[in-house]
Order: structure tokens, then C-alpha cells, then sequence
């Protein structure tokens, strides 16, 4: 795909940052304000989409190719089943951090209660690992769709 | 913390977590990911004989996630289940040991199948997810969670579908027909899930069965749902994705999908007996399922005999197969209002359907292995341009030959020993019913004498000089197929007795179902 | 006894099955021994007698697949062809089959009673 | 008094989902049907949860003795959510390759696998 025009590509420059930033903080207080994993991933998987579809092409930066996506998206998925599996003491998914006093478990009041970051025990580091899994997985698509789309574009030319 | 009484999740997360490890497994070294899929899958297949021991010998076991017990008590002392758990009866587990077992066979076999060069990791992690979404289509307590696993069991499906479909494009339209099917599918089953909820603001299963008042909007919800799993099932009218999925599909694939049709049969069941039992017409919905026993068997091995591809011509008598099961369980569900036909025949009935539900698994996984043994070996499907294949391949030529008797129904072998339980029962239910169910039996032995002198008989053609036997690991898989099945046929009724009728009681009897959730109110 | 299985009305024993198949076996290859021996192997006695003329080569004589059962289908050609057309293969055909199969059931189970 | 308006837009958004699969001719169009179908079932799930006057069911600092929608059918949407993208990703690939090995998108070319 060639490149869009200079304004688009100077907004972008300025933007993807705060759309990453964005992502992170739905990511890391889904279980305070709405939001969580899949929607943080996903907004922060929109700031590649633009960078894509602005710059023509993601290959300029080296880092963002498809071996580091499906190895985040790994790491992602298997953070998440290891935490669920740290919970084995009782059962499995068991909220052990909550109420507990350590990293993540202030203790809490149940029902209507202000809440903070880390009031919620196992939640966030599901959060973090399922936004971890989702915007790797949704780069993966957004670049896949990519070359799909220039595959097809040469074969309509030729 | 002792491992037995966390066996219900260990069969699921153990593979699920090495589905995750794989992709990075595969950058390390291609080989190692087949080696690891099976080693986890045989894991999985001893957690799920120790939890089949622990239930037939104790009871329904139940396995609550992030919680120690099922209920929530509200300020008020109302208690309701709100947790998603796991309940596992005898049929639950009778459905997991087969699951377990084809598709550990099914890596097995596919260590050889599939070649090295693309995308082996993203095979074996999809072939993980599908034998996980499956193990939950049939331990789930929880309805919502059901339409979850059921959802990614078709999209694990049809991606495994179209695994050959980078250089080929019939795999590719087949897997598209199979994932529009799904969709719509799922998305009923999940809209009978929001009458549920709606109606009953409880999505447990027991909870709901407890509290069914069978009002108008249930009848909805149960007619959505009995529609959509016969079609995942691969009922007649609706069964046009199974031929175009079961021949586009890697063999070991077709095996493992079989039973994933199988693990949606078994949903139909749970929705109609646990769920609903008695407060349903049973003898319309009963002949509801009857007739979409009788078209599958009689339009399935119909169509089967006109096929030249030999894979969709087993995909055929998968759907005619599949018939059988419907027909034995139907009866037993037509029959469960009144007790004196159900001790009669009934109970019977239900058996031989059950019973044919791991045969058909056994004989008809075998039967997908040796037709891709033969399509490994010759490189095509097509039965007119095979021929003389016995000269070459003789372990799979012994495999297909008990692969077919089993099938047809001939008597040593496992497939005669549910058949007559079939035949026993529902003559006495309705004479004709048996008699259809006898010639289509008699079709299906035709169409395999057909499979088997095209492909197998025959003179030595020049083409296939340089065939020789299929490797070992698949040929592993196939005979380990064939002495299950000589061991069914000869001693069925262990199986019967220790296997099928605490499955077939644990169906029938909803009140046992509810009250090993809601007893410990 | 192992092996033995109800089956509503009477039972069905698969071993005693095969030792009645081996005993009958046995006797049938007992009486089938007790036969003429006097040809020899590959002379002019083991050859298929085709009233003189030399046997022709077998690699063109494999009937394929698709000829083997043609009077079965062309007897039943009035049902094969209506039901060969209606697996049309297309998708709408597909989606249409299931929504009416679901509505047909829901009448018969929504409505009747 | 929203009456029963949203379960009127459930029936439409499913009957326009269901048209479009049975009678549309090209496989996008197809995919976008089952888009719409399951933005119905969303929808329905949805409107189960309604009470009137009541509030999102946000616990941190909420106005308290206010009442509150029902929490878990959202809780369901927005799984039906995540499996409708994942769906829908599936199958829109999967158009990319029809196209890339039939060079055709129409529903009637696109069957060699049939009888």
C-alpha cells in the first residue's frame, strides 16, 4: 500500500503515542472504570492499525513484524493460564491475592465501595495478560489483512 | 491439595497451557512441538480414566471455578448458584474418555501426516484448542459456558479445516460453508440462552432444570435448540456441511471432527434430558429426534453409495451412523413418560444408542486413518484411480477390512453389538423403524465392498510401483483403533454394564442431576 | 458369563460366536482336504480356461468405482437425481435448510399443545 | 417508557440478518449478515438486563440506593462481543483466500464441492 499524504502522517506521529498511552490506562484499571483486557488491547491495536494504514507499510520498523506479535500474544495467553493456575491452592481461578494484604489486595469492604488500583487482587494481571494477548493478536490480524490486501491488489494488476 | 479432586480442570488446562507454549516451542526446534502434543494429550487421556474412575465408583463430581461452593447468599438469605463449575456425570465422562482417546490417537497419527514444512505449530496449538473446547462441550455445568466452548470448537475446527488451504481452494470454501454454519448456529444457541437467563436469572444448568416451568418461551428455546445441535450433530435436512468439512479436512482432523459432532449430539441430549426431561411432550420431541434418526440413516448411506471420493464417502456414513444414535436415544425419549415401555424397552434402547456413540468413534476414526494412509501413499481421494492397493499396503488393508466390518454391523465386531440393542429395543417400540434400520445396514456393507474392491482389490496398476507401507506412528494409531474395536465386539458387555448404563441412568434420571448442585443447598 | 449381553429380549454371546465360526471352520477345511489333489500348481491345469484364447492383461480389467454399482442407481435414477440436486452445495441453500428446520420444529413443538 | 421497542429492533436486526444469508449473492455480504445477527442477539441479551431508572453497574463510587441494571447479560454481550471479532476475522480471511484460488466471490462459483 503506498504511503497516505504528509498531514496524515504527521498526525499520526503525533497521536498513536497518546492512543497507546490510552489503551494502557483502560488495560490497567478494568476493574474500576469499564473497560479491561479485551477493550484496552483493542484500542491500543487501532494506534498499529493507523501506523499501517498511514506509513504504507509496518516494515520501516523493525521491531513491529509478525514473530514479535505471536511471541507477545504467547506470552500473553500463557501468563494467563499460569495465574489461573496459581489459584490451584483451592480451586482453580481462585482470586488468591484478594483481601489478602500482599501486591494486589487491599483489604475491602464488600458492596458499594470506592475501590483503588490494587483492591482487586488477581484482576489486574488478568487485565494486563488478556490486553497483552489481544493487541498482539489484533496486530497479527491487522497485518495479515494487510498482505492479504496487497496480494490481491498485484494479482488485479497483473 | 491433592491432584485427584482437580482432575475435572487439569484434562483441560494441562493442554490448553501447552497450546499457548507451542507457538514458542515451534521457534525452538519444528520437531519437538508434535512430540509435546502428544506427550500432553496422553497426559490429559490418564486424568480423564482416573476422573472416569472416581465417578463411576463415587458419583457426579463438581468443579467450581474461582470459588469454593456454587452459591452466592445475598444479604437477604436468597441463595442461588452463580459460579460456572464444572458437573460431570457418567455420561459427561463416557463422552470425555472418547474425546481423550481419538485425539490422542489423532496426534499420534498425525506425527507422520503432516508434513514438517508448513505452519506445524499452528496445527498442533488448533488441534490443543479443539480437543479442549471439546472435554468443555461436555463437562460444563454452566449453559453460557457451553456456548463458549461450543464456539470455539467450530472455529478451531475450521481453522484445522482449512490447514490445506494455502495451495488448495476446496478446503478453504469448505471450512467458509462450515464457519457460516456455525455462526448462525451459535448465535441461536446463544439467543436460547438469553430466554433462559431471562426467564430464570440463573445460567446453571441444574439451577434451571430445578426451576423449569416449560412456559411458551421455553418451548421456543427448546425448539431453537434441539434444531441447532441436530445440525452441529449432522441430522439430514441440515447435514450438507459434514460431506464438504470430513473430505477437505486432514485425516486425523475428520477423525477428531466426528467426535466434535458427537460432543454436540451429546449437548441435544443433556438439553432435552437434564434440562427438560419430563416437563417436555417427550413423545413429540421423542419422534422429533426419531425422524431426524430415520432421514440421516436412510438419505446418508443413500448418498454415500454414489460417491467416488472415498472421504466423502465415509463422511456419508458418518451422517447415516449418526442416524442410528438418534434413533436409539429417540425411542428412549419418546418412551420416558411412562415407565412400564421405558423398563421394557426404553432404557434398551437408550444403551444401544449410547453404546454406538464410542463405537462409531472407534470404527469410524479407524476408516478416516486408513483412507488417509491411502491418500498419504497415492496422493488422491478419487476411488476411480485407485485400484490394486492391496498388493502394497497390507497393515492397512487388514485395518480397512475391520474398519468396514464394524461398520456394516457384521457380528464379532463391535458395531453389531450396539446395533442389536438398537434393533431388539425399537422393534419393540415400532416394527418398521427396525426394519429401515436393518436395510441401511445392509447399504452400508455395500457401499463398503465398493470402497474396498475399487481401492484394495484388484491388479498390481503401474502407477502405484513404488507405494509401499504407511510409517509407523500412523500405523500405531490404526491398529490400537482395531483392537478396541475386537475387544468391543467380543466383550460388550463390560462396556455396557460398567460404562453405558450408569451414562444412560444418569441421562434418564433428572432429579440426581439436580440435586448434586442443589442437594448441597 | 463374560461376554454375555442382555439385549431386551435374549442375548448375544460375540465369543461363543466365534468358537461356533472356528469349530464349523475346522470341519468345513476337515471335508475340503478330503478332496481331489491331482492337479499341479501352475501348469496348464491352474490357468483359467478361456476356451483357448490367451488371458488378457489384467491392468485393464479393473472396473473403477464409479461403474460398479450403475443398475443400482440407474433403477433408483427417479430418486438419485432430485436428491443429488438438492445438495446444491451453495451457502443460502445451507442457511436457508436450517432456518426452516428450525422454524418447522418450533411449530411442532412451540405451537401443538 | 421504552415499551418493548428494543425487542421490535431484535426482530428486525435478525430478520435482516437471516435475508441476507439466505438470499445475498456475494460472500461479503454473507459475512456482514452474521455480523448483523449477532449484533441482534447482543442486543436482546442486552435489553434482558433493563430495569427502569436504574443506573450502569459501576461499584466504584456509585451514588448508593440508586438502583442498578442487571451486571451479568452485559458480562455476557461482551463475550459474544470478543467471539464476534474473532469470528468475523476468521471469516473474512477465509473470503481473502476464496478469492486468492477461485478469483470469485459469488456464491454460485464459489461451490465445487457439492452432490
Amino acid at each position: 500500500m503506498k504511503e497516505m499524504s504528509k498531514i496524515v502522517r504527521n498526525v499520526t506521529n503525533l497521536v498513536y503515542g497518546f492512543i497507546i498511552i490510552f489503551g494502557f490506562y483502560i488495560i490497567a484499571h478494568g476493574h474500576l472504570t469499564p473497560g479491561g483486557g479485551f477493550q484496552g488491547g483493542a484500542v491500543v491495536a487501532s494506534a498499529f492499525a493507523l501506523l499501517l494504514i498511514s506509513y504504507g507499510q509496518l516494515k520501516a520498523k523493525k521491531f513491529l513484524n509478525i514473530n514479535i506479535f505471536s511471541l507477545l500474544e504467547s506470552c500473553g495467553l500463557t501468563m494467563f493460564i499460569v495465574v489461573a493456575f496459581l489459584g490451584l491452592g483451592t480451586t482453580f481461578f481462585y482470586n488468591f491475592l484478594a483481601n489478602s494484604g500482599s501486591w494486589f489486595g487491599h483489604m475491602v469492604i464488600p458492596g458499594i465501595n470506592p475501590g483503588d488500583m490494587n483492591t482487586a487482587g488477581v484482576l489486574p494481571l488478568m487485565n494486563i495478560a488478556v490486553g497483552l494477548e489481544v493487541f498482539a493478536g489484533l496486530g497479527i490480524i491487522v497485518l495479515l489483512m494487510a498482505d492479504g490486501a496487497e496480494f490481491t491488489k498485484k494479482k488485479e494488476n497483473s | 491439595m491433592n491432584l485427584s479432586n482437580h482432575t475435572p480442570i487439569l484434562i483441560l488446562a494441562v493442554p490448553l497451557l501447552a497450546a499457548f507454549l507451542i507457538p514458542i516451542i515451534g521457534k525452538i526446534n519444528k520437531k519437538a512441538t508434535g512430540i509435546f502434543a502428544t506427550l500432553v494429550l496422553g497426559l490429559s487421556l490418564i486424568f480423564t480414566i482416573i476422573l472416569a474412575v472416581k465417578i463411576l465408583s463415587v458419583g457426579p463430581q463438581i468443579y467450581v471455578f474461582g470459588a469454593k461452593s456454587p452459591f452466592l447468599t445475598l444479604p437477604s438469605g436468597l441463595k442461588f448458584p452463580i459460579r460456572i463449575m464444572f458437573q460431570v456425570d457418567a455420561m459427561g465422562i463416557f463422552m470425555g474418555l472418547i474425546t481423550a482417546l481419538v485425539s490422542f490417537l489423532g496426534a499420534i497419527y498425525s506425527l507422520a501426516f503432516i508434513n514438517k514444512n508448513n505452519g506445524v505449530d499452528n496445527y498442533y496449538s488448533l488441534l490443543l484448542l479443539l480437543t479442549v473446547s471439546m472435554f468443555g462441550m461436555e463437562f460444563t455445568g454452566d449453559i453460557f459456558n457451553f456456548f463458549v466452548f461450543l464456539e470455539i470448537a467450530s472455529m478451531a475446527s475450521v481453522s484445522l479445516i482449512c490447514y490445506r488451504g494455502t495451495d488448495l481452494g476446496e478446503p478453504v470454501e469448505a471450512g467458509f460453508k462450515y464457519m457460516v454454519v456455525s455462526s448462525i448456529s451459535a448465535l441461536m444457541v446463544l439467543f436460547a440462552v438469553g430466554i433462559f437467563y431471562g426467564e430464570y436469572d440463573v445460567l446453571n444448568i441444574a439451577a434451571i432444570a430445578s426451576v423449569m416451568k416449560h412456559s411458551q418461551l421455553d418451548k421456543i428455546a427448546l425448539g431453537i435448540l434441539v434444531s441447532v445441535l441436530a445440525m452441529k450433530a449432522g441430522a439430514v435436512p441440515v447435514h450438507m456441511w459434514t460431506p464438504d468439512a470430513y473430505s477437505e479436512a486432514p485425516a486425523p482432523i475428520t477423525m477428531i471432527l466426528v467426535v466434535a459432532s458427537q460432543a454436540s449430539l451429546y449437548a441435544m441430549f443433556r438439553v432435552v434430558f437434564s434440562l427438560y426431561n419430563i416437563t417436555l411432550n417427550t413423545l413429540a420431541v421423542g419422534w422429533i429426534i426419531i425422524i431426524f434418526g430415520l432421514l440421516s440413516m436412510f438419505i446418508g448411506v443413500t448418498m454415500a453409495i454414489i460417491q467416488k471420493d472415498i472421504k466423502r464417502l465415509m463422511a456419508y456414513h458418518a451422517i447415516s451412523q449418526t442416524g442410528y444414535m438418534l434413533l436409539g436415544v429417540g425411542v428412549g425419549l419418546a418412551v420416558l413418560a411412562n415407565p412400564t415401555a421405558l423398563q421394557r424397552y426404553g432404557i434398551t434402547a437408550m444403551e444401544g444408542g449410547i453404546f454406538h456413540i464410542m463405537n462409531h468413534a472407534m470404527y469410524k476414526g479407524l476408516l478416516f486413518l486408513t483412507a488417509g494412509a491411502l491418500f498419504f501413499r497415492t496422493g488422491t481421494r478419487n476411488l476411480d484411480k485407485m485400484g490394486g492397493l492391496a498388493h502394497y499396503m497390507k497393515y492397512t488393508t487388514i485395518f480397512f477390512i475391520i474398519g468396514a466390518a464394524a461398520i456394516a454391523g457384521l457380528p464379532p465386531f463391535n458395531g453389531f453389538a450396539s446395533k442389536i440393542l438398537i434393533y431388539e429395543s425399537v422393534y419393540k417400540f415400532n416394527p418398521l423403524l427396525s426394519i429401515i434400520a436393518m436395510v441401511v445396514s445392509i447399504l452400508t456393507l455395500a457401499s463398503f465392498v465398493k470402497v474396498f474392491h475399487s481401492a484394495f482389490l484388484g491388479p498390481k496398476l503401474p502407477q502405484f510401483k513404488e507405494v509401499k507401507e504407511v510409517p509407523r506412528s500412523m500405523v500405531l494409531a490404526m491398529a490400537v483403533l482395531s483392537c478396541i474395536i475386537i475387544f468391543f465386539g467380543l466383550f460388550p458387555d463390560l462396556i455396557v454394564k460398567n460404562l453405558v448404563h450408569p451414562a444412560v441412568m444418569s441421562l434418564i434420571e433428572q432429579f440426581k442431576y439436580t440435586n448434586t448442585v442443589l442437594g448441597g443447598m | 458369563m463374560l461376554g454375555l449381553l442382555e439385549t431386551g429380549s435374549g442375548f448375544w454371546s460375540a465369543v461363543v460366536w466365534v468358537i461356533l465360526v472356528l469349530v464349523i471352520g475346522s470341519i468345513v477345511y476337515y471335508i475340503r482336504n478330503k478332496g481331489e489333489e491331482s492337479y499341479k500348481k501352475n501348469t496348464e491345469q491352474d490357468k483359467p480356461f478361456l476356451s483357448g484364447n490367451p488371458e488378457k492383461a489384467k491392468e485393464g480389467s479393473h472396473i473403477s468405482a464409479s461403474h460398479i454399482y450403475w443398475g443400482f442407481t440407474e433403477a433408483l435414477k427417479g430418486y438419485y437425481n432430485p436428491l443429488v440436486k438438492i445438495h446444491t452445495g451453495d451457502i443460502n441453500d445451507y442457511s436457508g435448510w436450517i432456518v426452516l428446520i428450525t422454524v418447522v420444529i418450533l411449530i411442532i413443538v412451540g405451537v401443538r399443545e | 417508557m421504552i415499551g418493548n421497542f428494543p425487542y421490535i429492533a431484535v426482530i428486525i436486526f435478525i430478520g435482516l440478518g437471516i435475508y441476507t444469508l439466505i438470499f445475498k449473492r456475494n460472500l461479503i455480504k454473507i459475512a456482514i449478515g452474521i455480523c448483523l445477527i449477532e449484533n441482534g442477539v447482543n442486543l436482546f441479551l442486552i435489553t434482558l438486563g433493563f430495569r427502569k431508572g436504574a443506573v450502569a453497574p459501576i461499584y466504584t463510587q456509585a451514588p448508593s440506593g440508586q438502583a442498578m441494571v442487571l451486571p451479568t447479560p452485559q458480562a455476557l454481550t461482551l463475550t459474544s462481543i470478543v467471539i464476534g471479532v474473532a469470528t468475523t476475522a476468521l471469516i473474512l480471511s477465509m473470503v481473502m483466500m476464496i478469492y486468492k484460488h477461485y478469483g470469485t466471490i459469488e456464491v454460485n462459483e464459489v461451490r465445487r464441492l457439492r452432490g
